[in-house]
């Protein structure tokens, strides 16, 4: 699904990010772990096509993102759906329009998918909370949105970050359990966290692959987690 | 419903979705509306004014016919000499249309207003009057011409005191450019303003067009809601302004018909039509400058 | 560094340091700087028109004099008996300042165009003219007046012929009060404009006023950072756009100065202060609009 | 220093806290805990009268909150350090200088400050990113830049909302170790969080509180943490 290919990143100042390569194959459980500012966040850009490599190339589907116009991307991310660490919304719309913005975006006919967001936002748990502005809403809920709003396209790929920081954790064994069925449905799934919990939680129902960023390169981990 | 017909108003639905994801209202957008109302006010009374000002040209041109006169006093054996002579050098004269000896009648309805009707002209040693026009061209070489006359016909001398009016009707025909300058300064500050409103739109909608982004919108679907929006803001705005502006000139007091200088601003005729013309001009400013405005910031924003 | 002029200093970097806190640039601080340049420069415009046609009302109004001629014709004994009653009918009427018979030398200079200034007057039974000044609130009766002069001078006919250029007089102070009228609308717009600018800015930087909020900022802080930047591109682009204006004005071409409608528009003499008081006055127009504008956000965002 | 006095508060729906009374004292540690969405981020912002209780009355220094005006709202936040969970920075100031904002904004004179900003700002590891615009700081980076920003003034209250959601462990632990100290000179602290970890290290260290928000009650925690 995505190839990193000695890809490196550097955000104009020395390189954060150095001499990547592997690759993220269809229905495989990955998750990503660093310190804070190690450029997890700037590693899941990478593959999504937010940031282009400063130096080597990394392909989504197949597609070289330095070779993609905006256009294409844009395409390319109706089949991507990203958690954003820092939650963003239309204000100005309910938490039901703002799940149901990647079908409108991508011209699906909203009448067929409406049980689908209802689904969807009753499983994060925000029932009530579906005629809401984003503002309206405490953290832990927006984030819970914010990957509803990646699931409502049923995505090849989902790369989520941090997408339990601020939710309890009970609800972050729930959101993994939706995560988890979708994987074993064949879905690609990427999760930036330093929650050593949550992975070895995950690591005991699915197989999963642990990508550690450190000292500029990504590891794969060992059996400490 | 036809299946075509759906597919339409599918369409149509879709488009109300995208119109959706801009907020709705919001100072940027009022401030659009607004800033296209008070142009096209603005604009009317420009119109207005120019319009008006060609009015007044055209009448004060039709007036003066670019006439001038030359009076011919000598013995009454000498004038009729001196008459032809003066008639002979007109007619080498380039720059002059027209020239004509004045009856004794015409002379006599001049001289009323002093005299009274009943002025005894034949007991008077009058000069002869001879009224000439100039080509429109207006090249008529003023002083050569005096020079020439005192030459041939001592007696005559040339009184070009009709020429007060030139002045005033080239003041009109420059009211009258003033009036179009300030419609085209009217309208390009009117874009300039809708643009940068539209800018001003966008970098406080630049988390919208985050988000949009995230979920994969390309640039057509974010650019059509936005430009959308403020073109049609800018419609409503220019029309509301253009009414008002209307309303005004309409109200403002005319000067009574017979007036010579303003007839009142108030449009007359098919000039009715022109500034029925601001607003859709406005719109479709509105929308060359949205579009150029969205499209540049989608780019800077990639 | 006397210990009072630090504290002044470090007032001023409290203060600079308050401006940090707005975002510097930005298209709605454009905006304001080129909506008030426009308005501006449309405004020194309308000004240049006003002054113009003051000058020209004045000018047309002292041609005018409000005067009146009448004219009477009779047999040479006559003349006399019936000067002196229509004189005497004059003294009573309403709506008249003065009255007085020319004397033959000022009737020669009159008549001079048409006859030449060698006419033997003596000579002729020329009619005596009386020449008359109304009074300046112009309730003169003419109906009534020649109602009595038939009766006690029936040659007496009363000539008000001047008259045809009062509607001009008229024309052009509607055109000043028309110039006026635009400048009170141009500020107003502007007001309108900067205010809407302004609060657009505002909710661009909800952000700002929140985080300033957070951290303890009272109303006065933030209302200060925010005013300041804006009545100074006001300030900015009023002052520019009054330049502009101003050299646009005087670069168009003027009428011969002996032109009777417009001397062109440019501004003589002292009212060249008038088009300088444009920018302090759009500042303040833009401080009292944002000021505000602002307060009014922060009451608001509370 | 602070005392609810039977306040409650609604959005405009139902209750969302009610019939809250408990004091804080000074130079008290509270945790504030809670599944998300109960209400802990409204909680604090009744602290420092960024809302007013719809019942009851909330006063903080001895000052009814609905009594005060803005101004004087203005002067308390002065003395008081807010975390908020979504960090909000102005984004045309570097790092320092935002992490400075408050000293500005009190009227405090800068040049005698600049050496603690320094400090502060290398405490929470962040020396190397000082003069970084917000928004090119990760999303660790930004909370501490946040806790540094709620510091500066050396208020009397620090109130933190989920101030380790996005960081990892150890820097966790770092963070607390800097609250724990500030606590021992006297200051109170309430840090809102559903980290059960971060609480049982912090309970070992200092005596501390644990308020739990459960049915719209605000409840004195047990032993279980
Ligand atoms: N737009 C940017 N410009 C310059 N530097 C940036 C930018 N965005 C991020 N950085 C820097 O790159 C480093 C990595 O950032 P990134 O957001 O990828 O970290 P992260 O691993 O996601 O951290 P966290 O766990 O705190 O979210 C940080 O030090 C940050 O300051
Ligand atoms: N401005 C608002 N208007 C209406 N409802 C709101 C508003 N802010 C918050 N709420 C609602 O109040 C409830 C509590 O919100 P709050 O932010 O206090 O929760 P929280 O305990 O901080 O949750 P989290 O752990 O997810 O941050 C939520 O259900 C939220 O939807
Ligand atoms: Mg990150
Ligand atoms: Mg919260």
């Amino acid at each position: 699904m995505i190839t990193f290919n000695e890809a490196a990143y550097s955000y104009g100042g020395g390189e954060l990010l150095a001499d990547m390569s592997f690759r993220l194959l269809p229905g495989s459980f990955h998750f990503l772990t660093g310190p804070s500012g190690s450029g997890k966040t700037t590693l899941l850009k990478l593959c999504y096509g937010a940031l282009l490599p400063t130096a080597g190339s990394v392909a989504v589907f197949d597609n070289d993102t330095r070779l993609l116009d905006r256009d294409a991307i844009a395409k390319t991310r109706q089949r991507i759906g990203v958690v954003h660490q820092d939650c963003q919304f239309l204000d100005h719309l309910t938490l039901a329009e703002n799940v149901a913005l990647p079908l409108s975006v991508s011209g699906r006919n909203m009448a067929e998918e409406l049980a689908n967001v209802a689904d969807l936002v009753s499983w994060v748990g925000l029932s009530g909370q579906q005629f809401s502005r984003p503002p309206a809403l405490s953290g832990g809920e927006r984030q819970r949105a914010a990957l509803a709003r990646a699931l409502i396209l049923s995505p090849d790929v989902i790369l989520a970050d941090e997408p339990t920081g601020n939710v309890d954790w009970e609800m972050s064994l729930r959101l993994l359990r939706l995560l988890v069925e979708l994987n074993k449905m064949g879905k690609t799934i990427v999760i930036a966290t330093h929650d050593l919990n949550l992975i070895r939680t995950v690591k005991s129902q699915v197989p999963t692959r642990v990508l550690r960023i450190a000292k500029r390169r990504v590891q794969l981990a060992g059996a400490d987690l | 419903m036809t299946p075509r017909l759906g597919l339409v108003l599918g369409a149509l639905r879709a488009d109300q979705q995208a119109d959706r994801v801009v907020p709705p209202s919001g100072f940027t957008a009022q401030l659009t509306s607004f800033t296209a109302g008070a142009m096209a006010f603005l604009a009317v009374f420009a119109l207005a004014l120019s319009l008006a000002s060609g009015r007044l040209a055209e009448r004060w041109e039709a007036t003066l016919k670019d006439t001038a006169t030359i009076r011919i006093s000598a013995s009454d054996d000498q004038i009729a000499v001196q008459t032809a002579a003066v008639l002979a050098v007109l007619e080498t004269t380039p720059g002059i249309a027209s020239a004509r000896a004045l009856s004794m009648d015409e002379q006599r309805a001049l001289l009323a207003p002093w005299f009274g009707p009943d002025l005894p002209l034949d007991a008077l040693p009058l000069p002869q009057l001879i009224e000439l026009t100039e080509t429109p061209l207006g090249d008529l070489d003023t002083e050569g011409l005096r020079l020439r006359l005192a030459a041939e016909a001592p007696g005559a001398v040339l009184d070009d005191h009709t020429r007060w009016r030139e002045p005033l009707v080239r003041a009109a025909d420059r009211l009258r450019l003033l009036g179009l300058a300030s419609i085209v300064l009217i309208l390009g500050a009117m874009a300039a303003m809708i643009t940068l409103a539209t800018q001003a739109a966008l970098a406080a909608n630049a988390q919208v067009i985050e988000v949009l982004r995230l979920v994969g919108a390309q640039d057509s679907y974010i650019a059509r809601a936005f430009v959308r929006r403020f073109s049609l803001r800018a419609l409503i705005g220019a029309a509301a302004g253009t009414s008002l502006g209307l309303l005004a000139v309409t109200l403002l007091p005319g000067v009574e018909p017979a007036g010579a200088f303003l007839t009142g601003l108030g449009f007359q005729g098919v000039t009715w039509l022109w500034p029925l013309m601001i607003p859709p001009l406005s719109a479709v400013v509105a929308f060359g400058a949205t579009r150029a405005a969205t499209l540049h910031a989608l780019g800077r924003l990639s």
